[in-house]
């Protein structure tokens, strides 16, 4: 197909341009620059690709195949399919997004930080588009290699507890689920994801989940989340909740659901109530955070959950909802976190106590945190309404109660959010909010309006994504064919 | 072919004696709190092994057994014991309690293991014999033996020998005392 | 010929083999530990030669002799070290041998 | 009379060969050579030998593509003999240029006048060992075997006590050489004792006789048999016969580390799966389990051990007894697929052990004391290139896909897998979690520590190019192995294939 | 028509979005006059809408789509507007009050600092309010619903330094939020049995389970909006908003929308008349409770709250027995006068300096005559006084009960109690605020506006909804004379039996303005001539004051077990279990590691011992095994 060029560039080119960075004795701005600018490129060869993909065509568009090590069926071999489409663009528009916000802070150490987050885009977007088991495996390994050290140099003072057990948490999840592709690539004598055969293994599929609800993450697997979220640097802990979480929820949808039909809906109401946990139990715990860090955390627990019972549902509206809400959760997340870092910025805390009344004469950071707040509480007409709305309705036609614990978990929502809003925004001035904590600035506002614009941009067309997220009317059948 | 012509009895006295002599100079060596002295059983347990290999009309082996081992080797061990003076060590002794009996069973085991082995092969392909011609294990035959089908072992012993000269000279030498 | 069969060797041996084996487990003398290495390789050789006579094929032997050999540098080095530790006012305790561990 | 002496061919034995002539040149430059340019003259030499040796393993290699034995059945010219040379000397080559600067007696309070002292027999010794691992890789029977492996191990011990004006290198070595010899011993009677059941010293012969014989089960075989096993392991410190893996590398020039470390390794493994396969194929429902569980024991030992060291030299000693572990997951499945993996996996495992061990040598020189995780801090940071080279040994080590490593430890697994071992790439997978702590933990020394934490390093640390071109290029072997695998894989296959299956 | 309907909506969404564009370079004023422009404009399109449907043969209204706006398989919703007779009078209602209130709010606002935030926030109202009549399928009435939801919540916590008004704002956002949910379960059902959420499928044949179930989620968000009980307790809290506020959101629009709401999906209520018949005792028992709280509270606003709750509890009677016309056009008097209501009273707060204590005002007419005779038409109108326009659209809805059964006669009973109560705490507060010698308080405070008693931007608003509340129920005077009920006929005609035979209209709307009166001559004589002593009752009064203890109740019920939940979880399992498993396996495994190393003692003769062991081992495995 023309201009599958592009998938391998998304991928490559980043980490090019990271080793272009570590190479080259660039100065501060000038690496950031470049930085900034490949990230820039990045995103305008998303859009080509975009504008080059065929929704009326089914099957892997713009693949690519190489040879790795052959005999054992092992090949890199990448290429984009409707929802994974969605989900490279989140990528690079977040990393844009967060990259930018380095730059802004001026983080120390400008050729290593920059480095990593170019390694770390090219990482993710390999995830999303690597169409053999090993290949997949591997991105999704090497996403935590920089994640680690962006957290553990970069990070708050407890970094170092954090990163390790975030990346041992994910890893042990991720080496079963090598094992899993060990046994299932040589028992099917290929790797490959399009040309695979199903499996009906229970194992195999519970060693798959592993790795992908510990990285999504889903009841009671999160113990790492909250450490990591609040340790790491506030673009850092974006990139964490807004992309990398995706990844486990791409991995359910394109490996978990696809290749194991049978374990699936062996297993159906066993996810299906794990994610209702961790709808629920994120809420609560989102409602009783003491930090706008530990609010967004749990609320993304919360909205892992979410995705999940839309993808577990198996129906169609539950699989296109799931897919909006990902990318609707994605830029949602990656907002809150930037705002929660200019917060922490000007008032050197997230606590609640500490904070308030910061909406007086702060007309722009009150306008766009009571918006992103606003939409992630799922307002009607927002996207993530229309996405939580699907999902809803999908799990629905599985059985109603997951639906009936979905609303109830919307209304907790509301309440989080809203909590975050007032403690941050409004009541009596908190004791670390001084006049000198300015209005966001300019920059600031680059960062994050596009990112909104692009939420709005979504909730006045859902249907963008949910109805060109699978080829052909039904999701569900897509997903049945596997995608062929 | 002394042993050859001579009867049974003889040999298997001869055996005992040879064997007991080893065992006990073997033990003697382990147990003397004066390595001066340990050396020395040495030297009996070498020459009671080339008794052996006499009895299994090994002739040239036995010879360099006496030269080359009780000749050289035991004389260096003894020179430098000599040299760095007597040190007196009561064996059984230091270590961790559980040292010593946890020893004593692995060595043990070993031996015994070994042992059964042998008493299970006993009746197994060692029992039968196959008779020597005149030949065997003379020095011509073993020059033969060695020069045609071990060729590159003989060469490479001699490597061996180089690098452990090289190894002790480095490691003896002292041209100047450290001073550390 | 007749005699004591090869079982009969390769047993002393085992015997010689385990009371060397002894000797480097319990001393801590440095070079009573060489000894009694020496007593394990001698042990090894007289299973080598018993059963060279058994089989009547000269391997054995060759084996014997290049182990002796090997033994010879094997104390040769070994006793360098002794030497060298001497230098050093050093203990030949191995027990004493003991700043690397952990 | 007349001698019929056999046949030798020279051409293949020319590696080994070459590496005894430069080895004995270097000896003579210890007394031809004025001491000022003397350790230039013998790197240079010790250069050459293994370039040398290279170029020829690669002739060999590509000229020995039906393998057979030579000079009569002493030993083997075939791929597997020649790749794993190429290895080993590939990690002299690299060892030379390390030593050029650091080996020996080259420790901050080492007086100048006596640094020049041993360099040339340190070049020959290296050599030496570099010569007796090449042969022993390919050695043919028990008599080679035994004298080859105790021909580098003799120089191994001395190279190891050759900074003896440490009492920890004179340890070191005293150490090595008794439980060496120990082990030595323990060889040398299971191969009287396998020769005793077969009446044979040569490994085609020996499984000839065996599987003609039907000794399968016989006594004597058997007890053979586990007594090399444990003479072996020995060499490849695999546990529970690995206990003096971690004093010596820590004791002994840091140098002799990384040579020992990468290519004693890679010459244990070969010749182990050499010999199992060749002369003990009927026995493999013996052996492959007995490594399968060695190799379970080694990645628990190896790990849990690593994870409460302080010294980073011992750390990375557990990790290379937990990495004989996962190659003795490849070993223990015997099979083709088992010796690709293994053959595989050896490659960027040498250049990583190789290059770790180098830069710890670099920080070492630079503060002038051992090397443990407090003074690391913000090592990372000052030398940004071996920083980076160290967290990609380190992180190929965990398996995460930055080095060949990654590859490496997915075949392993698969050839455990093929082998129906389902329950070995659990435990590997699980060793691999609990090793990600300490390797991580290095990676967190050098870079995470905050400002203040840093230890002033002494002086400006030296150029050293060479160490950076040494660590530069196992860096290059080791994450190139990751993209070049299919060609890597087709050569290891060839070798492999030279191995009876 | 369509044009109209996209005007209509679309002004004042343009006027929020220059308002809020505009920033801090845009003038206030300029920022008030976009808004009222965009509010107004928005009236001409709704103007131009009826008239162009009014034209239209049997005016069935049209369905315009813009884009699909969610898409999934074959379901599919489109950004969709209806104009029909039912939404151009609700766009007519909304935009035109909506225009009045917020030319009323440039001069109540005058002066506040954030004068932009609120135009730009009452201009999206109005947008959203506009969205949720206009939308022409269940989900574009449910994104309106949302949206209205959050603009008052944005309104009722405009003063946020105000911890007051934060807790009202959150608490009405999270009570509507339920209401939300519900409906949304009930659109999961329609989605599940039909793939599709336009109003057509409302007409679909159901399992009356199915049909109970969907009309149950529908009265749920009803309820919520339309504050009846039992989610009735935010509207109360909500008057910490400003007046202006109250008087559009919290009387004459938002609140009524559950009104709407019914009538709109009336198909499927009548499916399921059980829970129509709910609805309507919903009504009834709001309107009695809320008419009886309204007795006792001192504060200006609230009285008027509580009269809306108990207005709408009327509007809910009507509907709910099937008279859709009559509780429409209740709704659209009650728009009237109680925005009327709402203004007035907002005139004597911008006076008194924001007082809104009634016991402080006594006297006030003395001062403020225009304020006075404005307030008391809008009371007279409320409790339903010939000519004005309560008595128009209350009496049917009373009258309407009759045909229905045994429980009409019940719903009958109570709304003439309440009859009597409006015309009692009405005028309660009429009496205790306007006539009478102006008290200290009124005469040190009072401050007028440049000699008038308001800005003419207050006052011009005031005087248009003082005629409207007179003069607006004549349009109807059922069932002599009823174009409303025409009109609406092609949406939403009214049951058969609720159309009650004129007798019963005749006597029911003389029985409610006598009962009506009673209560006004009982107020006169209790707080105005003091003639009888307020009865002391304390438990009673307690029981008043507090509401019913409903908010306690809910506090009891919801809240604290929840945060209880949250922080339970949080400590009891959260901390120690989650986060704490991978520090102790992690501890554990380091642990191990400990004792591994202890092996290694640095003896040598140990370490030969374990190859030792390790051999013995070896050859004993195998020997055992072979």
């Amino acid at each position: 197909m023309s201009a599958s060029y592009l998938t391998s560039i998304l991928i490559w080119l980043p980490i090019a341009g990271a080793v272009l960075i570590w190479l080259l004795p660039l100065s501060r701005y000038a690496t950031g620059a470049l930085a900034l600018l490949i990230s820039f490129a990045e995103v305008g060869f998303w859009i080509k690709q975009a504008a080059h993909f065929d929704f009326s065509q089914p099957g892997l568009q713009m693949s690519g195949q190489a040879n790795w090590f052959g005999e054992l069926g092992v090949s890199y071999h990448v290429g984009v399919y409707g929802f994974s489409l969605w989900l490279v663009g989140l990528t690079v528009v977040g990393m844009a997004a967060c990259t930018g916000y380095g730059f802004w802070v001026g983080r120390d150490r400008p050729r290593a930080y920059f480095g990593l987050m170019l390694l770390l885009t090219g990482a993710t977007v390999g995830v999303f588009e690597a169409q053999d088991l090993l290949l997949f495996y591997a991105f999704f390994e090497a996403m935590l290699i920089p994640l680690y050290i962006l957290i553990g140099v970069w990070g708050g003072a407890r970094r170092s507890e954090a990163t390790i057990k975030f990346v041992i948490y994910t890893m042990a999840g991720s080496l079963i689920m090598l094992a899993a592709i060990i046994v299932y690539g040589l028992k099917a004598g290929t790797f490959d994801l399009v040309d695979g055969p199903t499996s009906a293994s229970r194992w195999l599929f519970l060693g798959f989940m592993l790795a992908f609800v510990i990285k999504a993450p889903l009841f009671p697997f999160h113990g790492w989340l909250p450490d990591a979220y609040r340790e790491a640097p506030p673009e850092i802990a974006a990139v964490l909740s807004g992309v990398i979480a995706k990844a486990g929820l791409y991995g359910m949808l394109r490996i978990a659901i696809t290749k194991f039909p049978d374990p699936t809906s062996y297993y159906r109401t066993t996810v299906l109530a794990l994610a209702a946990a961790a709808l629920v139990y994120g809420s609560l715990l989102a409602f009783r955070a003491p930090d706008f860090r530990g609010v967004v955390a749990y609320s993304s627990l919360a909205q892992s959950g979410l995705i999940t019972l839309g993808l577990f549902a198996g129906t169609d509206l539950g699989f296109d909802g799931a897919v909006l809400q990902m990318v609707a959760h994605g830029l949602i997340s990656i907002s809150l976190f930037l705002i929660a870092g200019a917060v922490e910025r000007r008032t050197t805390t997230g606590e609640f106590r500490l904070l308030g009344g910061m909406a007086r004469g702060r007309p722009a950071l009150a306008t766009l945190l009571m918006t992103v707040g606003v939409i992630s509480l799922a307002v009607p007409g927002s996207a993530s309404f229309a996405g939580e709305f699907l999902i809803l309705a999908g799990v629905f036609q599985r059985h109603w109660w997951w639906a009936a614990i979905g609303a109830g978990a919307i209304v907790l929502a509301a309440m989080y959010m809203l909590r975050l809003i007032s403690a941050v925004l409004h009541e009596a001035r908190g004791s670390t909010v001084s006049d000198s904590a300015l209005d966001l600035r300019p920059g600031e506002l680059a960062l994050v309006v596009p990112l909104v614009a692009g939420l709005l941009f979504l909730s006045a067309w859902p249907a963008g994504i949910s109805d060109h997220s699978f080829f052909g009317p039904s999701p569900a059948a897509a997903v049945k064919s596997g995608f062929k | 072919m002394i042993v050859a012509s001579a009867g049974n009895v003889l040999v298997w006295i001869v055996w005992f004696v040879a064997a007991f002599a080893c065992v006990g100079s073997a033990v003697a060596v382990i147990s003397f709190s004066n390595p001066f002295f340990s050396a020395l059983a040495l030297i009996g347990n070498l020459g009671s092994l080339a008794v052996m290999y006499l009895l299994l009309s090994a002739e040239f082996v036995a010879a360099a057994q006496v030269l080359v081992y009780a000749g050289a080797v035991v004389v260096m061990f003894l020179f430098v014991i000599a040299y760095v003076g007597p040190r007196k060590e009561t064996p059984w002794s230091g270590g961790p309690s559980w040292q010593t009996f946890c020893a004593v069973a692995a060595a043990g085991a070993l031996l015994v293991e070994i042992v059964v082995a042998v008493g299970m092969q006993a009746s197994g392909s060692l029992s039968h014999e196959s008779s020597v011609g005149a030949d065997f294990g003379t020095p011509a035959w073993i020059g033969r033996v060695f020069l045609v089908d071990h060729l590159l072992a003989f060469e490479i012993t001699s490597v061996v020998l180089l690098i452990a000269a090289v190894g002790g000279v480095i490691l003896g030498s002292h041209t100047r005392r450290a001073t550390t | 010929m007749d005699g004591p069969s090869v079982a009969w060797y390769i047993a002393l041996a085992a015997v010689l083999f385990g009371i060397g084996a002894l000797g480097v487990l319990i001393r801590r003398n440095t070079l009573v530990v060489l000894l009694s290495l020496e007593l394990m390789l001698n042990a090894g050789n007289l299973a080598l030669i018993a059963l060279s006579r058994h089989f009547h094929n000269g391997a054995g032997q060759i084996f014997a002799l290049t182990v002796m050999a090997i033994a010879a540098s094997e104390v040769c080095v070994g006793l360098g070290l002794v030497v060298a530790l001497n230098r050093r006012n050093l203990s030949l305790d191995v027990d004493t041998l003991s700043e690397l561990r952990g | 009379m007349t001698l019929n002496t056999p046949y030798i061919d020279w051409f293949g034995l020319s590696p080994v060969l070459t590496l005894i002539g430069t080895s004995f040149v270097a000896l003579l430059c210890a007394v031809l050579v004025p001491r000022a340019v003397r350790r230039i003259a013998t790197a240079s030499v010790s250069a050459v030998g293994f370039t040398a040796g290279i170029v020829l393993a690669v002739w060999l290699y590509v000229d020995s593509a039906n393998g057979h034995t030579i000079a009569a059945g002493a030993y083997y010219r075939d791929r597997w003999t020649s790749l794993g040379q190429i290895i080993i000397f590939g990690v002299g080559l690299a060892t030379t240029l390390l030593a050029v600067e650091h080996v020996p007696g080259w420790r901050r309070d080492a007086d100048a006048s006596r640094r020049d002292d041993h360099v040339a027999e340190f070049f020959a010794l290296l050599l030496a060992s570099a010569a007796g691992m090449a042969f022993f890789i390919g050695a043919a029977n028990l008599i080679t075997l035994f004298l080859s492996l105790e021909w580098f191990s003799i120089a191994l011990y001395v190279m190891c006590a050759i900074d003896y004006d440490l009492e920890g290198s004179l340890e070191a070595g005293l150490k090595y050489l008794v439980v060496g010899s120990f082990g030595a011993a323990t060889l040398l009677f299971g191969s009287a004792l396998v020769y005793g059941a077969t009446g044979k010293v040569s490994f085609d012969g020996i499984a000839s006789a065996i599987s003609s014989q039907g000794l399968t089960g016989d006594t004597f075989v058997v007890v053979g048999i586990a007594l090399m096993v444990a003479g072996l392991g020995f060499k490849m410190s695999a546990a529970p016969f690995h206990m003096w893996t971690p004093d010596v590398y820590e004791g002994a020039p840091t140098t002799v580390t990384a040579w020992m470390s990468s290519a004693t390794k890679v010459a244990a493994l070969l010749l182990t799966f050499r010999v199992m396969t060749t002369a003990f194929p009927d026995n493999q429902h013996l052996w492959g389990w007995a490594f399968a569980i060695i190799a379970t024991i080694s990645l628990a030992i190896g790990n849990f051990a690593a994870l409460v060291q302080k010294n980073v030299k011992r750390i990375l000693a557990y990790s290379a007894i937990a990495q004989a572990g996962f190659m003795l997951i490849g070993l223990s499945a015997g099979s083709a697929l088992g010796g690709r993996a293994l053959m595989y996996y050896l490659i960027p495992y040498a250049a990583s052990a190789f290059g770790t061990f180098a830069i710890v040598a670099a920080r070492e020189r630079e503060l002038g004391v051992p090397v443990t995780l407090d003074n690391l801090a913000g090592f990372g940071w000052e030398r940004p290139f071996l920083g980076v080279a160290m967290w990609f040994f380190v992180f190929g080590f965990a398996g995460l896909p930055l080095t060949g490593g990654f590859v490496g430890k997915f075949y392993v697994f698969a050839a455990a897998y093929d082998h129906g071992w389902v329950w070995l790439v659990i435990v590997g997978v699980l060793a691999t979690l609990v090793s990600l702590y300490y390797y991580l933990g290095i990676v967190r020394a050098m870079y995470m520590r905050p400002a203040t934490e840093l230890v002033i390093a002494g002086g400006s640390p030296a150029a050293e190019r060479l160490l950076q071109i040494a660590v530069g290029a196992a860096f290059v072997v080791a994450v190139g192995s990751l993209f070049a695998a299919e060609p890597l894989i087709t050569l290891a296959r060839h070798a492999a294939s030279s191995l009876p299956f | 028509m369509t044009g109209g309907s996209w005007l209509c909506l679309l002004a004042p969404l343009v006027g929020t979005i220059l308002i809020l564009l505009g920033g801090s370079w845009l003038p206030r004023v300029a920022a008030a006059w976009i808004a009222t422009t965009s509010v107004f404009v928005a009236f001409g399109g709704a103007v131009w809408a009826f008239f162009s449907l009014r034209n239209q043969s049997g005016h069935h209204g049209e369905i315009t789509t813009a884009w699909t706006w969610l898409q999934s398989d074959h379901f599919s919703v489109g950004l969709q507007l209806l104009v029909d007779p039912l939404s151009t009078m609700m766009m007519l209602i909304v935009a035109g009050v909506g225009g009045l209130i917020v030319l009323y709010s440039i001069g109540y606002m005058d002066g506040d600092d954030e004068e932009r935030r609120y135009f730009a926030y009452i201009a999206f109202f109005v947008f959203s309010m506009l969205l949720l009549v206009e939308g022409g399928n269940l989900l574009m009435l449910l994104v309106g619903w949302g949206l209205v939801g959050l603009s008052s919540y944005l309104l009722i916590g405009f003063w946020h330094e105000r911890p007051s008004a934060v807790r009202a704002a959150k608490k009405a956002f999270i009570m509507n939020a339920f209401g939300d949910a519900t409906m949304a379960l009930a659109f999961f059902i329609l989605i599940a049995h039909t793939n599709s959420l336009s109003f057509g499928v409302l007409g679909a044949h159901f399992s009356s389970t199915q049909a109970n179930l969907i009309a149950l989620g529908l009265l749920g968000g009803a309820v919520a909006k339309s504050a009846q009980i039992p989610l009735q307790t935010w509207l109360p809290d909500a008057m910490e908003g400003p007046t202006p506020v109250s008087a559009l959101i919290h009387a004459a629009t938002m609140v009524t929308a559950g009104v709407y709401l019914i009538a709109r999906t009336h198909v499927i209520f009548e499916q399921a008349r059980t829970i129509e018949l709910l609805a309507a005792g919903t009504g009834a028992l709001t309107l009695l409770v809320a008419g009886l709280i309204a007795l006792v509270q001192t504060d200006i606003k609230r009285v008027i709250a509580y009269s809306t709750m108990s207005q709408i509890g009327y509007m809910f009677v009507g509907v709910g027995v099937g008279g859709y016309a009559n509780g429409m056009f209740h709704l659209m008097t009650h728009a009237f006068f109680k925005a009327l209501l709402f203004m007035t009273a907002g005139l004597a707060i911008h006076a008194l300096a924001n007082e809104q204590d009634i016991r402080k005002m006594r006297g006030l007419g003395r001062v403020m005559p225009l304020t006075k005779w404005c307030f008391l038409a809008g009371a007279l109108a409320l409790v339903g006084i010939p000519p004005f326009a309560g008595f128009f659209s209350k009496d049917p809805i009373i009258a309407s009960t009759l045909n229905i059964g045994w429980y009409g006669y019940v719903f009958y009973a109570c709304c003439i109690v309440g009859a009597f109560l409006t015309g009692l705490y009405t005028f309660r507060l009429w009496f205790l605020v306007f006539p009478g010698e102006p008290s200290p308080f009124v005469r040190e405070h009072y401050h007028d506006h440049h000699g008038r008693e308001g800005a003419w931007t207050m006052l011009v608003p005031v005087g248009i909804l003082a005629v409207l509340a007179t003069v607006g129920g004549w349009i109807q005077f059922p069932p002599h004379w009823d174009p409303v009920t025409k009109w609406l006929a092609p949406v939403a005609p009214s049951l058969p039996n609720a159309v009650p035979s004129s007798t019963q209209e005749t006597v029911t709307s003389i029985v409610a303005v006598l009962v009506g009166l009673a209560g006004i001559a009982v107020a006169w004589a209790v707080y105005s001539e003091r003639k009888i002593a307020i009865p002391a009752a304390p438990s009673l009064r307690r029981l008043l004051e507090e509401k019913f203890y409903f908010d306690r109740l809910y506090d009891w019920i919801f809240y604290t077990p929840s945060a209880w939940l949250a922080t339970a979880l949080r400590r009891e399992f959260e901390e120690p279990v989650v986060l704490q498993t991978g520090t102790d396996l992690g501890d554990t495994t380091l642990a191990t590691g400990g004792l591994v190393r202890r092996l290694q003692t640095g003896l040598l003769r140990t370490y030969v011992f374990f190859i030792a062991a390790g051999a013995a081992a070896v050859v004993l495995a195998f020997l055992i095994a072979k």
